[in-house]
This record gives C-alpha cells, structure tokens and sequence, in this order.
C-alpha cells in the first residue's frame, strides 16, 4: 500500500513539474514585459532595466522556474508582480468563492439530474422523457453568458429576489443564508449545462441497468418502483456519473471564468486570467499547479467513490 | 485588473494619476450637469445626514497603493476616496491650497514654499509637519516612476515644523497645479513606497483591499474637516464588465457605478431611479489618433491634413458617442480660458481625397496599419475610422496589440496609426513632458514630432506666473498643432465619463467648499471624486 | 478412425501458462500439460470453466504467450506464430462477436485471402474462394455475402466463421466451445456440419467443450482437464466406458438423465472448484475427491498408462469395473 | 407501428438538426451570390442600414452600432465557425484517434507514455495555453484552430483508447489474430471501423462544444480577429438592455446550431449504441376473459395468456394463448429453445418485462389473486410473498452493489412484515438451508465475492424468503458448470419437496426435465405445444417438435460420429398476425392445412398436444 501511494504521489510530482514548466515556459515566451506593466508607459528604459533585475527578470526561464519551484516545495509561491501582494495570500482569498462555487454548481446539477434522469428512465420515450431530453439539450446549447445575463435580469433585477453579484460575500459558516443568497444565480448558472451533461449520462445508465435481472426480479419480488428505482437502480448506474463530476471539477477551474466575471466573483478563474494577461509568472503557474494536483486528488478521490458506488471495485484493488 | 471590458477607457496610467484634478473652468460658461446636485454655490462642508454605508462599483481595481509608483486609475480613484491634495483646484480656473495653509513662490518662481495646517494627522496618528510634506515630494521626485514630471524641482526640504521648501533648477510657476494631483498627496513618511496598505490623511481609511475584488473604507474620526465625513464607510466592488455594473445597479446590490455605456447614460439621464453625474465642464480624456511622423507616409503634413480632413467627427460622436461628446481640435478642454480657435482641418472629403491622390502621384500607394488595444468598443472607433480613410483612397488595416502587451511597447516607435485616450490635465502644463520635445530625445513625446514653435510654447507656459504670457504660449502650441496635425483629434470625453447613482447617494461632484468657504470642485473629470462630502439619505 | 500411430500433427509438450492476478501474483491456467493430435484426428477437450481449456486452445496458437513448454507443428518449432496461423485456425464460442460488425460476410470470409493472398485459398479467384466455401458451410453466397453480422442467426455466424477459417485451406482447427452458444436444434447443424467438412478438407480437430454428450458425439480421443491439469486421456469408447479418473466419473454423473450410467456426482464430488489462484497442493482434484488421503495432498501424481492410449493422473484410479456395475442398476 | 425499425433509424430531432447543419453550409457556399448586404458596410455612411435598427423588412436581423447589416454579418459568421469546428474536430479526432488506438491496441510503453500525456494534457489549463499563443502568434483562425486542436487531441486519444481497449478484448479482434492477421491490419481493419462511429458521435458533441467555447473566449476578448458569432453576441452583450436583438440573434443561431450538433451526435450515438427501448414504458392489459374460472386453489392458474411486446422491430407475440395449471407441490417443467417464449410466459406471471411495452391478454391467477388486474397493492404483495422467483444468471440476478444481507432481508421487511433484527436471524435460517455455511459472513458479502454456485444459493434464499407457495425457476443452472448444475437441482428438488411448494422450472435441457420435473411442456413460437407428465412425454412424444427435440441429442448409446438428426432452419419470432402452426416450415410432416390454420389442441387423458398430425405411438421417433 505504501509502495502504491509512493508511486502515486511521483507520478503526482513528475506531472506537476511538467505542466508547470510547460506553463512558465509559455508565459515567458508571450510578448509583453512586466517591469513595463509595474513603472507604467513613461519609465525611462534604465529604470526598466533596473525594475526587470529587481523582479529577477534579468535572469534565463530556467532559473527563474526553478527558483519558484524551488519556493513552491517550501509552499512559498511567491508575489504578484503588479500588487506585490503574496500569492499565497491572493490565492487564500480567491480560493474560497471558487469552491463554492463549483461545489455548490456541482451539487445543484446532481440534485437537478438524478430526479429527472429518474423520471425521463421510468418511462423512456415518454413524455416526461421526451421534455427532459430535449431541455437537456436546449441547456447544453445555451451560452452561458446569455444564461447568466437572463438570469441575473429575470431574478435580480425583474423580481428583485436576488442579487446579482457577489460582493463582500460572507462567510458560509457565519451566514449561510447571506452566502447562499449571493451565490445561488452563479451556482445556477454554472449547473444547468452540467445538469444536462448528467441527465443524458444517468439516464443512458439507468435504462441499461433497468433491463438487468435483478431489477427484473426486484419487480417480480412485488417492490414498488419508486423504491426500486432509488435503492436498486440508481447506484449500479452511477459509475460513470461520478467520473464526469470528478472530470468536470477540475475543468471547470477554467470554465468558470466567464461565470466568474458575469457575477464579479472574486475567483481562481478570474486571477488566473488576469495573471496570464499579466505574466503574472508566479501567481499563473501557482494556479496552475493546484489544478493539476486538484485533478490527480480528484482523480484518485473518484477511485475511492467508484469503491463505494460498487464494492466490485473495491475487490480489485488497484 | 488587466481585463478587457466593454467600455474601458484606459489611458496612460501615469498621464491619468499626474493629471487628475480640477479642470480649468471659465465660471458659468458651461451650466454644471443638471443632476448634479448643488448647482454653481458652494456646497457647505456639512452633511445633511451622516452615517450609513455607500456601495459603489468601479470598473477596475488598481495596482496599489504606492503614491511613488505608476498608478492605475483604479488606484487614484480609492486614493482620492481616502486622501487629500495639497492644493485643490477652483471654478474659473485656478488653484487654492487644500492641506497646506499657504503655497507662495519667490518672484521668480524659482523657490515655492508650502505651509501646513496645525494640527492634521495622518491616519496612523503621525502629525503632518514639513518634514512630512519634503519626505513625500522627495519620494515623488526620486521615484523611478514619477521623476519625469519634477524635473524642473531642484531638491525640496523642510524649513520648519509645518512648512517646506521646494528650490527649481528653472522657474516653474505652474507648480502648484502639479500638486493637486499624485504629487499633492501626502501619505504617513513611515509608508512611503508601502503598496498594499495606505496610511494618508483623507475622511476615509482603507479597511481591506482584496486585489481585482473589493475594497472596504471606513471613515476617519480624526479627519482634519470637522463635521465631515458623512459616511460610515464605503464598500467598493470592481466589476470590469459595464453590463454587470448596470445590472446590479438596477437590481439595487450597488447604489451607484462609474463609467455607464454610452448608451446607459442616455436612458439613465431621463430616468427618476438614477442621477448621471458628468464631467462635464471638466478636464476629461481625449480620445484621439497618434501618428508616427517620422515616417513616411505620416512625415508629409498634407498626408496628416488629409487623414484630418476624412473623419466626419460629427457622424463618429453621434454614433459612437450618442451625440454627448464634443469635438476636440487640441488637449484643451473647449472651456479652458486658454481655448482658442484654431484652424485645424475639419471634415472635407473631396479635399482629403484631393491630397491623398495628389501624394499617391508622387509616392505611390499608402497602406496605413492602425494599432489599438484589444477592448470591443474601441475596435469599433477604429473600425469606422478606417472605413471614412478606405473612402479617401488610404488602404486601411487594424491590428489589436496582445491583451498581454503593453501599449507602450507598441507605442515605442514601432507604429503608424495609434488609437489613444489621454490628456486630462487640469493646467496645460500638464502635458509638458508629453509634449516638449527635449531637442528630440523625449520618449513621452509619442508622435515624435519635433516642433521649435511648441517647445517654446511649452516653455512659456511653464516659467510664466502672467496669464496673459501663458495664454500666448499656449495659442501658440494650439495653432501649430492645428496646422501640423501630429495627433488627428476626434472628441472631448467630457460627456460619456460619467458616474451613475441612485437618488439617495447624495455629494458626488458638483462644487464644493474649502474649509475658508471658498468653492473647489468636486469633481475633476467624470469619474474621479472625493468622497468626503458624500451621503446618504437617511 | 483413430489412428493414433500415424504421425502427430501438433504436439504440445509441458505448456505452462499463466496470468498476472494483481499485486505481482500470477495464476496458472495451464500447468504442464502435454498432448499430441495426430493428423486427421479429433481430439475432444473437456472440462468445467476455469480449467484452462481455452487458455490451453488458444496457447496453442499462441494467441496467448507460454510461459514455459512448446508447440510443435508437424514435428517443428514453427518460430514465425504467423505461419502457425496459417495452417492452423481457430473458431470461438460466441459466433457473432466474433465476426467484425462492421464489415460484410464476404469480405469477412475472405479477410484470410487478404492476409495470405488469394493463392493460400486453392484455384480460383478471390469471389469464386469465398463463394465456394460459403456453399461448403451451407450459406448461400447470393443470399449471405452482402449481409453484416448483426443480420445473421447464431448457426449463420457460426458458418460464416466457418468459412472463413476455411478459406484458407488449413490444416487443422482449434474449435473452443463452437455449439455451446447455439439452440439444441441449431447444435445438431454444426455438428453434422464439422464432420463433413473434415471429411471434405482433410482437418484434424482440436474440440474444446464443457458439454460430455457433444465431445463424445464427435471425437476419437478425449482429454479430461481440472484446474489446469490433465487427468485423463483415453480414446473416446473406452473413456466413456471406461473412466478411470474420480473427476471424469464425477463429470459423467452430472449430466442429466444420466446417459453414462454412473451414479449421481453428489455421491462422487463435494463443494466448488478451488480458486486457480491458490492451488491444492499435490493433486488439485483432492479437496473434493472421496478418496483422497495424505498422499494426494503431498504428491501431484503423474499420468499412467491404464490401457491403450490410456492416461490417468491420479493416485488411486476408480476401478473400471464399478460402472458396469452402476449401468447394470 | 409494426415493422417499423425505429431504434436503427435516426430520431426526427436530430433530422432536424442536420436539416440546420446542411441550411448554414448551404448559405454559407451561396453567400457570395446571395442578395446580402456586405457584412463590414457601415449603414450610418451609407445609409442603408440605422444605427441599432430594430430587425424588419430592411434588415432581417437589424443593425448594429455602425448600421452593420446583422444578417449579413451571422451569414459572414457562418464559415469561421464550420471552418474552427470542422478543422478542430477533424485534426482533434484523427490525431487523438489514432494516439488512442496506438496506445489502446499496442499498449506496454506506449500506452504508458499517452496515458501520462494525456492526463498532464487535461490538468492542463486551455485558457493558459490559448492567451500564452494568442499573445505570442496573434489572434488568427489558424492559431486558435491549433490550441483547440492540441487541446481536444487528450480527450479524443481517451475515449479511443477506452474504446479500443474494450474493441482488443473483443472475440473478432482475437479471430483476427488468430487468423494471422499483422497489428497494423488489425488496426484498419478491425479497430478502426468500428471505432469510427463513437468517435463521429463523440466529434459531433466535441464540434458543438468548440463553438460554445469560442463564443466564451470572443466575451472574455482573446477571440480571433475574424468575424464570428461569439464575437457578435460579446459586441452586442453590451447593447443588451437597450437593443436585445444585437446580440440575441446572433446568440440564438449559435444556440441553434450547437444544439444541431448535439442532437446529430446524440442520433449517431444512439444509431450505434446497444437498442435502447424507444416505446413508452406501458403494461396494457386486455378485458379479462368471459371464461375466467372463479377463484382456485391452485398456487397458479393461467388462463388463454397472450403478451405481446411492442419492440421497436415490431410486435412480438411472446405468449400465444397459453393456459396452464399447477398445483401445490407439483413441479412444471418449460422446455424451449432460445425466443421459444418459455422466460415469457414466466415475467407474464410477475409482470416484469426488459422490453418497455408490453400487451397481456387472459389472466393470471396466483393463489387465486388475478395478478393481471388486481389493485396494485394486492399484486405486490402477493407477488412479494406467493411467488419466489430465481432466474438464469446468478451473476446478474444480485444487485452487484448492495450486500447479501439487504437483498435477503429487503422481502421480509418490506412484504414479511418483519422487523430487522427478526429478517436477519431468518435469512441465516435461510442461508444455512441452502447449503451455505458461516452465514454471518456471508450476510456482509457483496455478490462478486461469493462464486456462481454460492450466488444462485442465495437467489434461491431470496426466492424462499416470504415461503412463497409458488416458486419461479429461470434455467437456474444454465449458467453452472455440469457438477454444479447437479447440486443445484439436488437442493432445489430437496426444498421444494420440505416445503410442498408448487415450482415452474424453465431450461433448455430436455434431459434435465425428466430428473426434476412432474409434467413437462413443450414450448415452440410462444404457444405450449405439447404437455405431458415427464415419463410419458419420454416415451410418448407427440408433437414433431418434441420429437425432433428429442432426436437432435446426441445418442449415449450410438458410436461416436453417428450423424445427428438434424432440424432443419431457425426458430420463428412468433408475431400476432401468424397463421398455421409456428412449426409447419421445418416439420417433415406439414401439409398445405399447418400452414394456413392455427393446429388444434387434441387431448388425450393429461397429454396435450397443438397439432394437426400428432405422431402416432407406432411411428418411429
């Protein structure tokens, strides 16, 4: 086991290193100078010079990388450039909205998908099916900025029951009605085209462990089908639902960018547009970072659930 | 914080920092914005009703705090929220001192000297004393940043308890206008360069600052202005996008945002739920084209007449602007007592296309590129720019520098075409280091035009305390910028930069009184204000 | 029929095979078997799933790689797996997955002449190969060709996989489990099928089957496997007749209706097949053998001759005798 | 909707959708010659178009800020998004194909190598990757087609390898090898036409997800250059509450045509995918029938039962009039071939169809309970505790995820009426009597840790929770090895006589029949042919089917070699509107008569038989 965990991690690290190299690598090779960004258009170009040796621009890519990385392993991520704020620090206030958000938007779609998928299966072709099938697919089509912007317009500002941005947000755990109130349109937002990713992966589940025999046979055991349906059906058919949660809570760091920005929430997408525009070198390859291991402990988190949706797993081992 | 936003207008930072402050105002020439509260009396320094939080939205955060560095517009606006000028600018044009007691100059504005008001402290309790004053200005004159624009300051120190000497290499007596802006703000000696706290002297203190998000202020209980300020605290959101910020407004969470759409100030301004707060009257942006006249094409004054002759300003500020601009012929705001007429071409198509042919003849084709940063709004400026240049016979094209760029770097030289916003100065002499060609070696100077006339116009400007002396050098620089066209200029931005607020924000803009009674503006172009005399209804 | 002096075509001597069970433990499908079929012959192979059978038919043709042991074709060590395949080809248990959904029968069946070029399937051009063995296997070519898998019956498939294989003129077929997917009805079919077809094409069979009834229908010799052993080769008659090992006669007394005449398994045979991963020491029959004792379980008995081409790998063989006994109850 | 083949067909919605697809790619081959309005003319010059006009006459789709034509521009929008999409998908598709099947089909190094590669390629931000070249190559179609391109290449090379890894296992892929066909053969040959359709499906999703992501990237502002749909709507998201129509039009086709694509893909993936059941999910049931006897004792009582299954094939008639009697502690036997009906009429009992619509006709009575019309409470319950049912696959017949404990408990609590506590001291009674030790453990097992035989005991002590009186065996020990199949009917037979419970037993094997059963019934095309108490259907078989049953076995007794006797052709698929006997094309015996009527049902003392020309006693079999 603990050989088993030691390959991981290695594997963790090697994969860590490579994105990141790749990604300073990257923003070191796009046009644009921060000396630039921090002494404004009038600096003379000796105190350019002097503001890239300051910032330690004046030395190869490789240095410098290896130098944040170095940083990195003692978790000194180093300062913005621009604010000269820490990025652990910008991170730390980032971080917050971002998970909550995702973990709200996750939630939201797994509350909006499973009943429907439910209903669409226990009669497929019909009508509920049919409506659920086709909404599904209007939801996936939608931009999310159009989404977004409706959704702010109809709650926010038409029946005034919800604010439409996220601003001096208050902590889940002091006032999580204020929290929730704020972050409800976001969370929305971001779930409703996830919803439907859902709907159409359980439902395809569901009919394919519908025809199982030991559903069959619950039926012929005189079960009701509501009771079927929950306890019998829904788990075997979960596998690959939990996989595409798990996939999209790491890509969604990134896609949540446009979400971010339509609500002003303070997020890690945001910073981390903002930090490549601005070859924010140590804030980007941080993010960067945390998304990659994000997604292998994501990775590895789905593994264990896979063990608990289906003790098959378990067995196997890895 | 270097998001592209729908409608942002961002100019040179540093122009913006140095030149913010009061416009230069002929008193009554333009009525001041009939939903500005106040009128053209001074606004007593009292409030009618104190306490209560604002909340308001800008459009961009900024890059700090540091007074010595280069500063976003973000960054003045939440400065100018907490902090106080040295010098305050008045209607009609002028200056009076604001912090300081007094400011005065020896004849030949070679030495001024500045006293302070006893008994001011900074926010950290540390009194505001000379060597106060000279540890600020020091700073701001050895800044790697901000030298450029205290060149003609010698060095500065502090003579006694409240007051400082600042000793010129050359008479400048247009000192004082510098210092209503950057140069006039005076923060705690022990936080000089500090980036990400502020510690100034202002009615408001920074409570948190959360970069690219927020920033809380609370108000000051030992500011120096008894009585003021009205709020208790002012909750500030950055919302870069200008559809957002009309949103949440409508939908209530703000109670008032900077910077509407063109198109919100219109339906705004007939609209009982909000009050549009122009800077109308005000020392405001340009927005404008940038020639490259060292090169061919662009080094042929017919060739820049005749680009001059082919932009119908009119249809541009209609479309673009909805009509609330004005068209611009130099730097200098129309209500300027130093405004003049000049000849500076106006629309002519058939003679623009009359020069360009005439200069295709001899030369050949001309393919103009023009560069421009990568914002919707501005691409469409340019857009229809160039289609009025394709008409006149100039092969147009339109390139987007990197959103990672720096519009310097691509400024530098290495451009045809610019499509710019600057030159909000207060005082013409604002833009002496844009300007004054420094015997060709200024890199501030964009167009790299090299003009004896407007050097020596400059000059003037600058050493003389005589109006009439000033107005000359400055007729002189309109006119030959007029005729030689280095910048094609297309509109004051007094119009469309505005600040929206609900009907309960009351304060902001407008005149205001200075503690002896006298007015000062409010507001210096339609997005910079202070808020010390802000409320609330109750 | 059975001739077992004339020389082997296949000769498989000491195979070992096995597969990686996680964390660096390996099971052993096969251990150690050795067999010989000679040219013309049917061998029959039969055991309970999980035995190795198919392990062993498809080791044969190297689809799964030995790890210990060899195949012999015709007396060599064909070093070049490809030119094992050629001469000998496999048919699988379940014919429509093993047809490639995608693609029509004709060009299934004449997928070899592709691989071999048209010369390996005889006289004739590449359509008139395919519609000749089509007609062998009983398909009409006009009817048949244009069809895709999904389109065919279990019996059709198993033609169309017939045909193929036979396309190319081997000598040999590896047959696993070949009617075990059919209908009873359908199985009949087949069965009559392969015998022509060996008469017509000259084959020699390997017959891997679970079902007694089917393997004594259709073989010479017969191969009784258990855990990846072998317990007992005999010629068809005298296995049926004759089994002398505990397993072989456990296996004969499950068949319903008892057509073999031993009495029921529940008297001869107790409890599961053990795990292959963790083998009975000695014999691996032992655990569920009433007669096993200490021996058993220290020794894993070699085979011994118990008659002409009789083999029997057990310790204590069942007397011939006792069936007659059971047959005349 | 007979004969209708709807599940291989192309549902209508995504129809529609390559309808949409096939109207922008022909507008936007035609653009030049269409009668539009040049898309970057300024209508406030020339006058043509206002500024924001709303949409009409003039301009179909309005103006924009500079009087731009917005029909012209969505129009000029239409090639840079086919263009992004097709380019990205099809270079995304082909090189992530073919790094998945390299990976999925070679496997060792490699795979380790592409599986490493692309998880680092899907940790890795796009965003990052698209501003980074943006800003370093400029905002051109043919840089973002590259980093989508490059960024779609790790998701392709997953569901392909995933699919191919799946393919490789696959019997045909392993009869190809067998046939000594090289890697590379296998690869075009086998691998890759089959992988051609998921991945098209998936390519269809993926181009739809390629001009959503664009339109993200155009509102952010690190779009191309070139005039494209996102770039429309983010120019006018701006406009939105002052002149919607800017960028709700052009948001609208965008959402159109990624919703074609969705619906297209959907289509392809469902035109490949296993049949999905596209009928609604409807259990109909007839008039009961005017004959319907009053109540019985009898543990079963089947009256003229007809179910038919409206497939999306067609109807079937899975069940043509079958009536059927058992009683207590009597033992039935169903003998059939595969689709002969014999599973049929058992889920016609319980009413638990895999397919979703189904028409049952008659009655079905179980301890007197009319199962087929009964008040939904009563029908459960009974089905709960009259009935146990134990069916083919042990394997399948355990829900995988759920412990032993609570599938044995779940009857006993839900219709036993027992507590917790008191169903699982049962279900150890239970277990101990199926012939399974150390119960306790066995309770906490999941199914995949107990081996098939283990797994069919508990089926079985599922079945006997509630002592059912009637009891529903599915061919229990198709799937079981020969000596365990002998164990299983042992304890099957044992309990059944303990409990004199009444059992219908269905197999394929004929043989195994006559060791367990007391009647047996022959089941052909739906119908009981022929039904008989087991000796006598041995030695007397009447019907040809039963006959030629009987013969195709092979003879114990005949040397090795001996033909078989062979029934000619294929089992039907019975359907409503069949004439004559479902037998006549393969007996030896049918006349013009079996052809064209249905055969009657000639009795004779307990021997049924439905057929015109019964064999006599003296024929030979």
């Amino acid at each position: 086991m603990s050989r088993l965990l030691a390959g991981r991690l290695l594997r963790l690290l090697a994969l860590v290193v490579a994105v990141t190299l790749v990604c300073y690598v990257l923003l070191d090779a796009t046009p644009g100078d921060p000396a630039v960004w921090r002494l404004g258009n009038n600096a003379d170009p000796a105190a350019l010079a002097a503001m890239r040796q300051e910032m330690g621009l004046d030395r190869p890519v490789l240095v410098r990388y290896l130098r944040w990385l170095g940083d990195a392993a003692r978790f000194d991520f180093g300062t913005s450039l621009f604010t000269r704020r820490s990025v652990g620090g910008l991170l730390t206030t980032a971080l917050p909205a971002t998970i909550e958000l995702l973990v709200l938007g996750e939630l939201l779609a797994v509350c909006i998908a499973v009943p429907l998928a439910l209903r669409a299966a226990r009669r497929p072709g019909g009508l509920v099916d049919r409506g659920v099938s086709v909404g599904a697919f209007a939801a996936l089509s939608i931009p999310s900025f159009v989404l977004a912007l409706y959704l702010g317009w109809i709650f926010g500002v038409r029946l005034g029951w919800l604010p439409t941005i996220v601003s001096h947000l208050p902590s889940p755990w002091r006032d999580p009605l204020g929290n929730l109130r704020q972050m409800f349109l976001p969370s929305v937002t971001l779930a409703v085209p996830l919803a439907a990713v859902y709907i159409r992966l359980l439902r395809t589940d569901l009919l394919a462990t519908l025809s199982e025999d030991y559903v069959l046979l619950a039926t012929a055991r005189g079960l009701g089908e509501r009771r079927i349906m929950w306890r019998h059906v829904l788990r075997p058919s979960s596998t690959n639902l939990v996989t595409a949660i798990g996939m999209n809570v790491a890509g969604l760091v990134g896609g949540a960018v446009v979400i971010e920005r339509f609500f002003a929430i303070n997020g890690v997408g945001q910073l981390l547009v903002s930090s490549i525009v601005g070859k924010e070198f140590s804030t980007a390859t941080t993010i960067v970072m945390l998304m990659t291991v994000t997604v292998v402990l994501v990775n590895t988190i789905i593994d264990v659930l896979y063990a608990l949706v289906d003790p098959r797993i378990r067995r196997a081992g890895v | 914080m270097h998001g592209t936003s729908a409608r942002t207008r961002r100019g040179i930072q540093l122009a913006a920092a140095l030149l913010i402050g009061v416009p230069a105002l002929t008193a009554g020439a333009t009525a001041p914005p009939a939903s500005a509260p106040g009128g053209s009396a001074p606004e007593p320094a009292t409030c009618p009703h104190q306490g209560g939080t604002a909340r308001f939205a800008l459009d961009n955060d900024g890059t700090g705090f540091d007074t010595t560095g280069a500063i976003a517009p973000g960054s003045i606006r939440l400065i100018t929220a907490m902090n106080d000028s040295l010098v305050a600018a008045i209607p009609g044009g002028g200056w009076k001192p604001l912090l300081a007691e007094s400011i005065t100059a020896n004849p030949d504005a070679t030495v001024w000297t500045i006293t302070m008001r006893p008994g001011i402290t900074f926010h950290d309790g540390a009194p505001v004393d000379g060597a106060a004053v000279a540890a600020n200005l020091e700073a701001f004159r050895t800044g790697k940043v901000t030298a450029y624009a205290f060149t003609a300051v010698d060095h500065i120190t502090a003579t006694g308890p409240l007051t400082a000497e600042v000793h010129m290499n050359r008479p400048w007596g247009a000192f004082p206008y510098s210092l209503i802006g950057q140069a006039g703000w005076m923060v705690s000696p022990s936080t000089i360069g500090t980036n990400d706290r502020f510690v100034g002297v202002g009615p408001f203190m920074l409570e948190s600052w959360t970069p690219g998000d927020s920033a809380r202020l609370v108000r000051n209980p030992h500011y120096w202005r008894a009585g003021l300020p009205c709020l208790d605290a002012v909750e500030i959101k950055f919302i870069p996008d200008s559809t957002v910020r009309r949103q949440a407004f409508d939908a209530g969470d703000i109670d008032g945002f900077i910077n509407p759409s063109v198109e919100d100030i219109v339906d705004l301004k007939g609209s009982p739920a909000a009050q549009v707060i122009t800077g109308d009257g005000a020392a405001a942006n340009e927005y404008l084209l940038l020639l490259n006249t060292t090169k061919a094409p662009l080094d042929d004054v017919n060739v820049r007449r005749a680009l001059a002759m082919a932009i119908d300003r009119d249809l541009f500020i209609k479309n673009q602007e909805a009509g609330l601009t004005t068209k611009a012929s130099s730097f200098i705001d129309l209500n300027s007592p130093f405004a003049v007429p000049t000849d500076y071409p106006d629309y002519d198509p058939a003679a623009a296309k009359q020069l360009i042919a005439a200069y295709v003849a001899a030369h050949g084709p001309i393919n103009l590129e023009i560069k421009l940063e990568p914002n919707p709004s501005v691409r469409a400026n340019v857009d229809l720019i160039a289609s009025f240049w394709n008409d006149a016979g100039v092969d147009t094209t339109i390139t987007e520098i990197g959103v990672g760029q720096s519009a310097i770097t691509a400024i530098s030289d290495n451009y045809q075409v610019f499509s710019w916003f600057q030159f909000s100065s207060i005082d013409p002499d604002g833009e002496y280091p844009f300007f004054h060609s420094g015997g060709g070696t200024n890199v501030l100077n964009w167009t790299n035009f090299v003009d004896p006339k407007i050097d020596e116009g400059f000059d003037l400007g600058r050493t003389s305390q005589d109006p009439a002396e000033r107005t000359k050098g400055y007729t002189m620089v309109q006119q030959e910028l007029a005729s030689q066209v280095p910048i094609l200029w297309i509109d004051h931005l007094n119009g469309v930069e505005a600040a929206v607020a609900n009907p309960k924000l009351h304060g902001i803009g407008g005149i205001k009184a200075l503690p002896d009674g006298s007015p000062a503006l409010g507001m210096v172009s339609g997005s910079f204000f202070s808020w010390a005399g802000v409320w609330l209804d109750g | 029929m059975s001739r077992p002096e004339s020389p082997p075509l296949i000769e498989v001597e000491d195979l070992v095979v096995s597969y990686p069970a996680g964390r660096a433990r390996r099971v052993q499908a096969v251990s150690g078997v050795s067999l010989a079929i000679a040219s013309g012959e049917t061998l029959g192979l039969v055991g309970e799933s999980g035995c190795g059978k198919s392990t062993l038919a498809r080791a044969i043709l190297r689809l799964v790689r030995a790890e210990h042991g060899r195949v012999l074709l015709a007396g060599d060590d064909p070093l070049d797996e490809r030119r094992l395949r050629r001469r000998v080809q496999m048919i699988f248990q379940d014919p429509v997955s093993s047809l490639n959904p995608a693609r029509r029968v004709a060009d299934i069946v004449a997928e070899g002449l592709e691989i071999w070029g048209t010369d390996a399937g005889g006289s004739g051009g590449r359509s008139e190969i395919v519609e000749r063995v089509l007609h062998a296997v009983g398909l009409d070519p006009e009817t048949f060709g244009a069809r895709r898998p999904h389109e065919l019956s279990g019996g059709q498939a198993q033609r169309v996989c017939l045909a193929r294989a036979l396309a190319i003129r081997p000598e040999m077929l590896v047959l696993d489990e070949p009617v075990s997917a059919l209908d009873v009805s359908v199985q009949a079919q087949i069965l009559n099928l392969l015998e022509r077809l060996k008469a017509e094409f000259g084959l020699t069979m390997l017959f891997v089957s679970h079902d007694l009834s089917v393997v004594r229908a259709i073989s010479d010799r017969v191969l009784v496997m258990y855990l990846g052993r072998v317990c007992e080769v005999a010629p068809v008659d005298e296995l049926f007749r004759r089994a002398r090992h505990p397993y072989t006669r456990a296996l004969m007394a499950s068949v319903p209706g008892k057509p073999f005449g031993v009495p029921p398994a529940s008297r001869l045979i107790e409890g599961e097949p053990p795990s292959p991963i963790d083998p009975p020491s000695g014999c691996r029959f032992r655990t569920r053998c009433p007669r096993a004792d200490q021996r058993c379980a220290d020794v894993a008995p070699d085979a011994i001759a118990v008659g002409e081409g009789h083999l029997v790998a057990c310790h204590h063989p069942v007397d011939p005798e006792e069936s007659h006994d059971d047959r005349a109850r | 909707m007979p004969g209708s083949d709807r599940s291989r067909r192309f549902p209508w919605l995504a129809w529609a959708g390559a309808a949409w697809i096939a109207l922008l790619v022909i507008t936007a081959l035609l653009a030049p010659v269409l009668p539009l309005r040049d898309p970057s003319a300024k209508g406030i010059r020339t006058g043509e178009v206002g500024r924001f006009e709303s949409p009409g006459w003039n301009a179909w789709f309005g103006g924009a800020r500079q009087g731009e034509d917005q029909l012209a521009r969505v129009v000029a929008g239409i090639r840079p998004a086919l263009v992004l999409g097709l380019v990205v998908t099809l270079l995304g598709a082909l090189l992530g194909g073919v790094l998945g099947v390299a990976a999925g089909y070679l496997r060792g190094r490699l795979d380790r190598l592409a599986v490493g590669f692309i998880d680092a390629a899907l940790a890795f931000p796009v965003l990052v990757l698209v501003i980074a070249a943006r800003a370093a190559f400029g905002a051109s179609l043919v840089v973002i087609i590259a980093i989508f391109t490059a960024a779609s290449i790790a998701p392709y090379a997953r569901l392909v390898r995933g699919a191919t890894l799946t393919l490789a296992e696959r019997d045909f892929v392993v009869a190809a090898r067998a046939m000594g066909a090289t890697r590379r053969r296998i690869l075009w040959r086998e691998l890759a036409p089959n992988l051609a359709l998921p991945l098209f499906s998936f390519a269809c999703l993926g181009f739809a997800v390629v001009i959503l992501t664009e339109g993200g990237l155009s509102f952010l502002g690190l779009s191309v250059h070139e005039l494209t749909w996102g770039q429309l709507i983010a120019e006018g998201a701006g406009e939105i509450r002052h002149h919607p129509h800017v960028a709700l039009i052009p948001a609208t086709v965008m959402f159109l045509t990624v919703m074609a694509f969705n619906l297209v893909g959907d289509g392809l993936g469902q035109l490949g995918g296993r049949r999905r059941p596209v009928t609604v999910q409807r259990q109909r049931t007839g008039p009961p029938s005017p004959d319907a006897p009053g109540p019985l004792p009898a543990p079963l009582s089947i009256r003229n039962l007809s179910t038919v299954l409206h497939t999306a094939t067609g109807d079937v008639m899975a069940v043509d009039d079958v009536s059927l009697e058992v009683a207590a502690a009597e033992v039935v036997g169903l003998v059939g071939e595969s689709g002969s009906g014999k599973t049929m009429i058992l889920r016609s009992i319980v009413g638990a169809f895999p397919v979703a619509d189904v028409s049952r006709n008659g009655s079905v009575e179980v301890d007197g309970v009319d199962v087929l019309r009964g008040r939904a409470e009563d029908v459960q319950r009974t089905l709960g505790t009259a009935v146990g049912m134990i069916s083919q696959n042990p394997l399948t017949a355990l829900n995988p995820v759920r412990r032993i404990e609570h599938q044995l408990t779940e009857p006993m609590t839900v219709h036993g009426g027992l507590t917790r506590a008191a169903a699982r001291r049962r279900a150890l009674e239970l277990l101990d009597q199926v012939g399974l030790t150390d119960g306790a453990r066995r309770l906490r097992s999941y199914p995949h840790e107990l081996s098939g035989g283990m797994r069919q005991r508990v089926t079985i002590a599922v079945a006997l929770a509630n002592h059912p009186s009637l009891l529903l065996a599915d061919e229990p020990t198709t799937a079981l090895d020969v000596t365990i199949q002998e164990q299983i009917v042992t304890l099957l037979a044992r309990l059944q006589d303990e409990r004199t419970m009444a059992m219908v037993f269905v197999t394929h094997d004929l043989a195994l029949l006559g060791e367990i059963a007391d009647t047996i019934c022959v089941v052909y095309g739906g119908q009981i042919v022929e039904r008989a108490p087991a000796a006598e259907l041995f030695r007397h078989p009447r019907h040809r089917y039963t006959v030629a049953l009987l013969a195709s076995r092979p003879d114990p007794a005949a040397p090795s070699h001996t033909p078989l006797a062979v029934i000619p052709g294929h089992p039907p698929v019975p359907r409503p509107d069949d004439r004559g006997c479902r037998f006549a094309p393969r007996c030896p015996a049918a006349t013009a008569q079996c052809r064209e009527e249905r055969p009657p049902e000639v009795v004779d003392g307990t021997h049924h038989v439905r057929c015109w020309h019964p064999r006599g006693d003296d024929e030979p079999a």
